[in-house]
């Protein structure tokens, strides 16, 4: 007979149901959300508590070859940032890149139960899932670099579409990845052979491939879709940080012709102004652009003032923000016909125009947005900062007053160029916030049993006390339940959990190892048969299903 | 008789060095539980294939007396529970299932955890904890690299395979033609028998590594240098001019370097100075610098720990949260400093290359040693472990020297338990304990 | 007449495959405990191949077997050693704040000992 | 030990029971003050240490005024990250003297380990204000990334002193290790004894430094053994280091005018 648990008297904040804010029981039997639980059970009474489902990360960077690069690069950044150990969890350290533990307690603490890691290299898979399974409590998932990957490139190049699909599909399931991730589409070719330079545009012929940007994108789009991956294509668009990078960000968007994709941390893409000169804000055309078609979602990855951690597979940008840092450290790792990456310890601050700008075009995207479901939360974690910062933003959205007072705060040059300073009169809804962190992530990976309080759904729950001070509400869950356990009770861990690997295995035409193997024979440093995850690497995985 | 029962196994890895080729093709004789033949290897690997009949030895010694597994491990446990300052130390041979139950342990009892990177490329880890490293994984510099240098170490002794298999000879993407693509530098105080390799042999002073990066780093930002550079590094400043050039015009540039960086004079600034170079390079072509790892996984153990505690080695756990601190918490520290008032070391062998004063202390302390062979540390343990060898008995996962993970194949079955199994069995027996207590 | 020279200790292809064998075994210690010196450097000693010589260091000494390396090979003044028991005695314990005891480039005191006592 | 107790801003105002009462780390637990300390009554924000205190650390660490009396040896990170008040060390002290420190003053009579006024790893910047005084000698990495401040050594000192000096002052009354200025931005680093200069610093001039005068007066003043031919003597100026902003300077006694 499996545990029950019944949460008496809360008000319920779920979205995808249609519950705004209504007094009702939530049942619970074993790790499943239920109709009914029999009378006598354990009950957690929420009076005067909001009930929302468990926070789901779209798009963070927690594990994998360049976050633990990251961690090892700054020992000062966890010096000052200890996670003790408990009777029940295992100790670590913190600061904006924090260890496996570290990173699943903290996330739990916010009341998330479920993150993606963002860029994983296909050859880093393994890595990847081994720090997965040292991250607790959540469930967790990454996305897979396939946007640079050469042998990809030469099929498309030679419009073999067939063992393209194919091989997409390989590389995937191979991998155990959730879904497949495009960064800075073509740029490791002349990063990596002329001289460190970068693409500039979608339609620039990458290399010597009969290729562009634009041609990639379309066509893992296409893939992603074709196969029926649950989440889309995930799409860093080329010249991020670049001011008049919005140009580039809606041929993207328009690049998909209505296919279903998601473009990730937008605000690092939406700035007007000219090449070379300083950026200015165009959040507005994104906004407009999403807004106008439904098949664009994306995440925000807003800017918070503090230290940060550039952490990017787009190596060039890496590279170029090295120079806009006293900090003497700048890691550059090249992967073997797959991708590289950059990183460079940061610091976002309120005196600096273009950090200024950043962050408020960030707000400008959540504050604009007509559907929040298709514009939802992130920091890009650890980019433009920790996930630690997420209740801090939530109050920014829901609370006018407050983020009139930052916006004082800041460097006015840069608001000014903003619709910030006309006193936007928005406040995020409970409802909202629960759509953004919530029940959006989750439509838009396609997990169909997190993000609600429905019959069926898992049941990963958080409980907040209500508070005026919404900063205080988000970042101190009284109550956070993960499959049915009581992870947090009264703002205590009483107890581990491991959390499972979220991943998907599209089927493909096994003939595609003829095309596979000889390519790794060539130009990879380990053998092809070594390089397929087994599922020793993600024990009690659960594989999202695929297909239309 | 074994003859019907000899077994092919392709793909193996070798663990002997960071290389960690995975291309081996073992031949097996699975009654005689004997690898017979070895394919694709070097001389240290087929050693470290074909050497490997176990020895027969009691699974467990306690006071040097047979024991059984399991009043091993409740003496090792109670030891570690016990223990105000116990120093876990080795695990660069052994596979990252393993270093998760040892961290897991010195979490739970407070203690210090350390790998042998601290008397390998510990130096290098501290450097780039200073400058960072522009880097990439081997089958980068396979297919890209135009211009190979190596630092301070000797690979055709200690690496053999890495010229062949990964730097200088292989065919690759943009280096069709193999060895004729690439132009081969060697920079060390001895010829060694890499020296044959190399295009230019340049033999600098000894303990003059530093002076020779720092100048070339000046020649490389146009930065003035004085012009007694030959006197003081034994490299005439035309020869100096001409690899800087080199350098900056090549397509793509690879510093490896080995320990003659990393335990001289100056250690984690020599390190740090090569890194720095090959950062600076970056402002006129592509260049990246690797060090190169001795241990089969000792890359994994940088891996593992740091992704448990933020820190690559020398960690400490006595307030209940990870520190880190070379020089405080490294394993010859502290032992030199007799700190340590038990330690556990897993496969390594410290009482055979640590300074003497080190080994002093390891004699005055209750020592746990898991390692498939004897060795002069398992003779003075308290409590010694005999455990299968990872790569041959034992399956699981490495790190190669460029981070990249690879599986291992096992090649016939050990009647003795792996270091995971050891280590999990005092990690679940230490919770008890320290639970209790 | 002890002289001043620089140790390097390193690793070897025979140092490794021994060392597979076991460290215990006598081929590991014959290995580990046979340096080679500048021939030029040996002659002056008056040290024919085989011969032995005391190491000794601040922290501690150990008699090795020396062998002539050519000039251009190995440069007057050094001596190799490959990693070992022997090598070991020589470390100090002073890492600062590195982690890493000084290995290669120590200065020894090295003391001609002669021809080796016939074994038995 | 790690006893960051031993801190005035900690004990001040404690009756010496209560003083005892408190924590200190051993091994890894805890343990009271008083089991390790006879605890006398503590005069108004002043603390006197005496015994063998070698193996104790982090004596001071953090501390924002009054000040430490230490009679023999103290153990590694004394004074760290503090931000005033005073230490006085009558023996030797371990590595890390004053890490990170922002202010306040730390004189040792006898010798100093490693890392003096330095930056642990990883940061930036190592010790950004106040004054170092060593009487003896000093280990390697001397005022690693200082930024701001005054590190006087007596004697000699190991590596590297200065290396990634981003500013300030270092004085060796005895000879510098090798490589000193390593990486060094601005700053100044002065030696009474021989040393060995990077090729990677170049030589400006001969001259007699007027700002000089004034340190070394001030340190004569405090104990330090000091010559008027070397208050009133000439030295001669690197400039350096090349790799890095080229505005720093290595000046080297040269006899008198």
């Amino acid at each position: 007979m499996a545990e029950t648990l019944r949460i008496i008297n809360g008000r319920v904040y779920d979205p995808i149901n249609g519950i705004d804010g209504e007094v009702r029981d939530i049942c619970i039997s074993g790790a499943k959300i239920v109709e009914s639980v029999p009378k006598g059970g354990k009950t957690i009474d929420a009076q005067g508590m909001v009930v929302m489902p468990g926070g789901v990360d779209i798009h963070c960077h927690i594990a994998g070859p360049k976050v633990n690069l990251a961690r090892k690069v700054q020992p000062e950044d966890h010096r000052y940032d200890v996670h003790p150990r408990t009777a029940f969890t295992r100790s670590g350290t913190g600061g904006t890149v924090p260890s496996s533990f570290t990173t699943g307690y903290r996330y739990t603490t916010l009341g998330y139960t479920t993150a993606m890691e963002a860029a994983v290299p296909p050859i880093g898979a393994r890595h990847a899932l081994e720090e997965l399974r040292d991250t607790p409590v959540i469930d967790k998932g990454f996305y897979v670099l396939l946007g640079n990957n050469l042998l990809l490139y030469q099929l498309l190049s030679e419009g073999r579409h067939e063992e393209f699909l194919n091989a997409v599909a390989w590389w995937i399931k191979a991998c155990k990845a959730y879904t497949l991730k495009i960064v800075n589409p073509g740029s490791d070719v002349p990063w990596k052979t002329k001289n460190n330079a970068n693409i500039t545009g979608v339609n620039e012929q990458i290399g010597d491939y009969e290729l562009t940007p634009r041609k990639v994108v379309k066509a893992l789009i296409d893939a992603a879709n074709t196969l029926g991956l649950p989440h889309p294509a995930h799409i860093h668009c080329n010249n991020l940080g670049h001011s008049g990078n919005v140009a580039t960000t809606l041929e993207t968007m328009a690049a998909a012709e209505g296919e279903r994709a998601h473009i990730t941390h937008v605000q690092f893409h939406s700035f007007g102004g000219q090449l070379g000169k300083n950026p200015i804000s165009a959040a507005s055309k994104i906004s407009e652009f999403v807004d106008a078609n439904p098949n664009i979602s994306c995440d925000v990855g807003q800017v918070m003032f503090g230290k940060s951690t550039v952490m990017t597979a787009d190596a060039p940008l890496a590279y170029l923000l090295r120079n806009y840092t006293k900090d003497r450290r700048w890691v550059n790792a090249d992967t073997e016909c797959e991708s590289g990456c950059g990183i460079v310890p940061f610091s976002y601050q309120e005196h600096v125009y273009t950090h200024t700008l950043q962050w408020g075009i960030g707000l400008e995207l959540f504050l604009l947005a007509k559907d929040p479901w298709r514009m939802v939360l992130s920091t890009d974690h650890p980019n433009g900062g920790s996930f630690m910062s997420y209740p801090r933003l939530i109050r920014l959205l829901m609370d006018r007053t407050f983020r009139n007072e930052e916006i004082r705060k800041v460097n006015r040059k840069a608001m000014r160029k903003t619709v910030l300073l006309d006193d936007i009169e928005r406040e995020y809804s409970l409802q909202e916030i629960a759509i953004v962190t919530r029940a959006g992530p989750a439509r838009l990976l396609g997990l169909k049993d997190k993000g609600h309080l429905g019959v069926g759904a898992d049941a990963d729950i958080t409980i907040y006390e209500e508070d005026d001070d919404k900063e205080l509400m988000f970042s101190a869950p009284r109550y956070v339940i993960k499959d049915g356990r009581a992870i947090i009770e009264n703002h205590e861990f009483r107890t581990d959990h491991e959390g499972r690997i979220l991943h998907v295995a599209p089927a493909y035409d096994p003939d595609i190892e003829k095309t596979l193997r000889p390519f790794f024979d060539s130009y990879y440093s380990l053998q092809f048969d070594n390089y397929a995850v087994s599922d020793h690497y993600a024990p009690g995985a659960q594989v999202i299903p695929t297909g239309k | 008789m074994g003859e019907e029962n000899l077994h092919v196994v392709e793909n193996a890895t070798c663990t002997f060095c960071g290389c960690v080729c995975d291309d081996q093709i073992l031949t097996v004789d699975r009654d005689a539980k004997r690898i017979t033949k070895v394919k694709n290897t070097c001389a240290l690997g087929r050693a470290w294939f074909t050497e490997h009949a176990h020895e027969e030895r009691p699974v467990a010694l306690i006071d040097g007396k047979e024991a059984s597994l399991e009043d091993a491990v409740e003496t090792a446990a109670q030891i570690l529970a016990e223990a105000r300052y116990p120093i876990t130390y080795g695990l660069s041979d052994t596979t990252c299932e393993a270093q998760r139950h040892a961290i897991a342990i010195s979490d739970v009892i407070g203690g210090t955890i350390d790998t042998t990177t601290s008397v390998c490329h510990g130096p290098s880890g501290i450097a780039f904890e200073g400058v960072g490293e522009s880097t990439c994984t081997l089958g980068e510099i396979k297919n890209r690299a135009d211009l190979v240098i190596f630092w301070g170490g000797n690979p055709a002794e200690s690496h053999p395979r890495l010229f062949a298999r990964y730097a200088i000879m292989p065919k690759g993407m943009f280096t069709p033609n193999g060895r004729k693509d690439r132009t081969v530098v060697l920079v060390d105080v001895r010829k060694t028998k890499s020296a044959p390799v190399a295009d230019i042999f340049l033999q600098v002073k000894p303990g003059r590594d530093f002076e020779l990066l720092w100048a070339l780093r000046a020649l490389v930002r146009g930065g003035r240098i004085s012009g007694d550079i030959e006197e003081i590094t034994g490299i005439p400043l035309e020869t100096l001019k001409d690899l800087a050039e080199r350098m900056k015009n090549c397509r793509y540039g690879v510093l490896l370097f080995g320990m003659g960086l990393t335990m001289t004079r100056g250690r984690h600034f020599n390190s740090g100075a090569l890194l720095a170079l090959a950062s600076d390079l970056n402002d006129f072509t592509h260049f990246v610098a690797k060090p190169v790892r001795g241990h089969g996984n000792v890359t994994g153990a940088d891996n593992v720990v740091s992704w448990q505690t933020g820190f690559p080695f020398g960690v400490n756990f006595s307030r209940g949260y990870p520190r880190f601190n070379p020089g405080e918490f490294t394993t010859v520290d502290v032992l030199s400093r007799g700190e340590a008032d038990a330690a556990m070391i897993v496969a390594s062998d410290p009482a055979s290359n640590f300074p003497g004063p080190a080994i002093e202390h390891l004699k005055k302390i209750p020592v746990i040693v898991l390692d498939p062979k004897e060795t002069m540390t398992s003779r003075l343990a308290k409590v010694a472990f005999t455990t299968a060898t990872y790569g041959i008995s034992v399956p699981g996962t490495v790190y190669r020297m460029d981070d990249v993970p690879i599986p291992l194949r096992t090649a016939f079955d050990s009647p003795y338990p792996s270091d995971q199994e050891v280590l999990s069995a005092i990690e679940a027996r230490v919770r008890d304990l320290r639970a209790a207590a | 007449m002890a002289e001043t020279m620089t140790l390097i200790a390193g690793r070897t292809s025979k140092q490794g495959t021994t060392l597979n064998a076991g460290k215990l075994k006598d081929d590991y210690r014959e290995v580990t405990s046979s340096g080679e010196m500048n021939q030029d450097d040996m002659a002056r000693l008056g040290l024919k191949d085989g011969d032995l010589v005391r190491l000794s260091t601040g922290a501690g000494d150990t008699v090795i077997r020396c062998s002539g390396r050519k000039p251009e090979d190995l440069p007057a003044g050094l001596i190799f050693l490959p990693y070992g028991p022997p090598s070991s005695q020589l470390m100090t314990g002073d890492t600062a704040l590195s982690g890493m005891p000084l290995s290669k480039n120590i200065e020894v005191q090295v003391e001609p000992l002669g021809a080796p006592e016939a074994e038995g | 030990m790690e006893a960051e107790t031993l801190s005035p801003d900690r004990l001040e105002g404690l009756s010496a029971k209560a003083a005892a009462k408190l924590s200190v780390q051993y091994g890894n637990a805890s343990a009271p003050l008083g089991d390790f300390f006879e605890v006398a009554e503590t005069a108004h924000d002043e603390m006197r240490l005496s015994g063998d205190l070698s193996r104790v650390k982090l004596v001071g660490a953090g501390m924002s005024r009054g000040r430490i009396q230490i009679e023999g040896d103290i153990g590694q990170h004394l004074g760290a990250t503090m931000t005033g008040g005073e230490i006085m060390v009558e023996g030797n002290a371990g590595d890390w003297v004053g890490p990170e420190m922002r202010g306040g003053r730390i004189e040792i009579r006898g010798d100093a380990g490693h890392a003096v006024g330095s930056a642990y790893r990883g940061s930036r910047v190592g010790m950004a204000g106040g004054e170092i005084m060593v009487h003896g000698r000093a280990g390697n990495e001397v005022g690693n990334s200082l930024r701001n401040g005054l590190i006087a050594i007596g004697g000699d000192c190991g590596d590297f002193a200065g290396v990634n000096l981003l500013a300030g002052t270092i004085i060796v009354l005895g000879a510098l290790g090798i490589r000193a200025g390593a990486g060094m931005k601005r700053g100044t680093i002065v030696a009474m004894g021989p040393t060995e200069i990077l090729p990677t610093f170049t030589y400006a001039c001969r001259y007699r430094p007027d700002f000089l005068r004034l340190y070394l007066m001030r340190l004569r003043a405090l104990g330090l053994t000091i010559d008027d031919a070397q208050i009133a003597g000439a030295y001669n100026r690197w400039s350096g280091d090349s790799v890095e902003l080229n505005r720093g300077e290595i000046l080297v006694y040269d006899g008198a005018a």
